[in-house]
């Protein structure tokens, strides 16, 4: 990305800094919506203690599944971006 | 003489707001999610019954099941 | 929690101020959670200016069930959160 | 000579940046609410028809009285 | 607004600076939930590419309805907000 | 001798944290909105099948595109 752009050494040095902060605090949300996602999906009894044996692959599953998804709809957004670029001619 | 902390521990205080804001984040969700999954939206009364009650203390120890879980299925050692 | 172990006294200070900013912030952001929850589920009727006799005390209930239901929530998380660090042995 | 800012003036500052952030939050989430309850998911016209107009000014007035009335609660003078 | 009172000019100045940042980061989260609102009830065909002809005309609605909304909801909120502050005898 | 950014050098730091900031933003509604609309809410199985992942595919092209086209309304270049 062009983003840093015309910064001094200094200042690029505090900006991968930043970038990494944020890279971290951005995946451990991801991380809590992916919990609140397969848990609303499967799970909704609470008829009894722990995850039940339908519960849990239930879950498995879901994460997997998320996951494959994050990694394809990443790969097509830089796809596209890539292409916007391209077009835009820079 | 600077007064900065020293990077080591600026990372350290970093990394501990960042553990914080996650436990923080994770547990607003929980609360929001056991509340519409146990209470419901009809609020007919203003105290919880018995069995909103147990529902809510199960909700909580399947939701940090469910967190641990999915920490375990993303490391591959499901 | 362990969070502030080996920190200077300077950088102590400075943890106990910004985590004390967190919990301002988390209990403002709480407090419109709140209320719009209590808004989404009392009022649905725009036929008429102010708060009607039916949505009024809804509102009153909501508020209270919802900070019931917080107040259990938080001290179950807490039990979970004792039992699984006794269970690491620390 | 220490240029940075006084303790009371920085605790002033952050706590004005909280009340906006909160003031902020608050206005975003009446946004959206009263948009989904008055407007609806169509979007057959690109005006605001009039039912849609007077919806949304009480919606708003009604938020705010809401708003109120949980701090009242919260703080047991109901 | 009252926020600013008893400030210095160096404060009032950062305080300035940040007020600017806040409302460049919120009009951008706005625009970004304006898209995630508008995608939501314009767009469920995934059987062919791009934006169809029914969805596309959707969207230019549902965007110009949502404006003329924040606005006219902006509005109401600064006249009530100010018939309190009259109220409340300052 | 102030070793603090120059202003300009800053609000380039701070503009450029924005934008990945609002890009970020934008990503992850992207990626929960095609979830639900493409994937759903069932899993049964735990990998993607074909039409999901064509579906998951124009989604993101679609979102792209409106996401730009939102921008050309709010311009009034439409």
């Amino acid at each position: 990305m062009a983003f840093a752009g015309g910064m001094s050494m200094d200042d690029q040095r505090a900006f991968n800094a930043l970038l990494e902060q944020m890279q971290i605090s951005d995946s451990l949300k991801m991380y809590n919506r992916l919990v609140e996602r397969c848990f609303n999906d499967c799970v909704n009894d609470f008829s009894s203690n722990g995850l039940s044996r339908k519960e849990n692959p239930c879950i498995t599953r879901c994460v997997e599944k998320y996951l494959k998804s994050t990694q394809r709809t990443g790969a097509k957004f830089s796809e596209v971006q890539a292409a916007q670029q391209a077009a835009a001619g820079r | 003489m600077n007064r900065a902390p020293a990077p080591g521990n600026m990372s350290k205080m970093q990394a501990a707001q960042q553990e914080m804001e996650a436990v923080s984040d994770m547990y607003n969700k929980m609360v929001e999610t056991c509340f519409k999954k146990c209470v419901g939206a009809k609020h007919s009364e203003s105290d919880l019954n018995s069995a909103e009650e147990t529902c809510l203390d199960r909700c909580v120890e399947k939701y940090v099941e469910a967190h641990n879980k999915v920490g375990q299925v993303m490391a591959g050692t499901r």
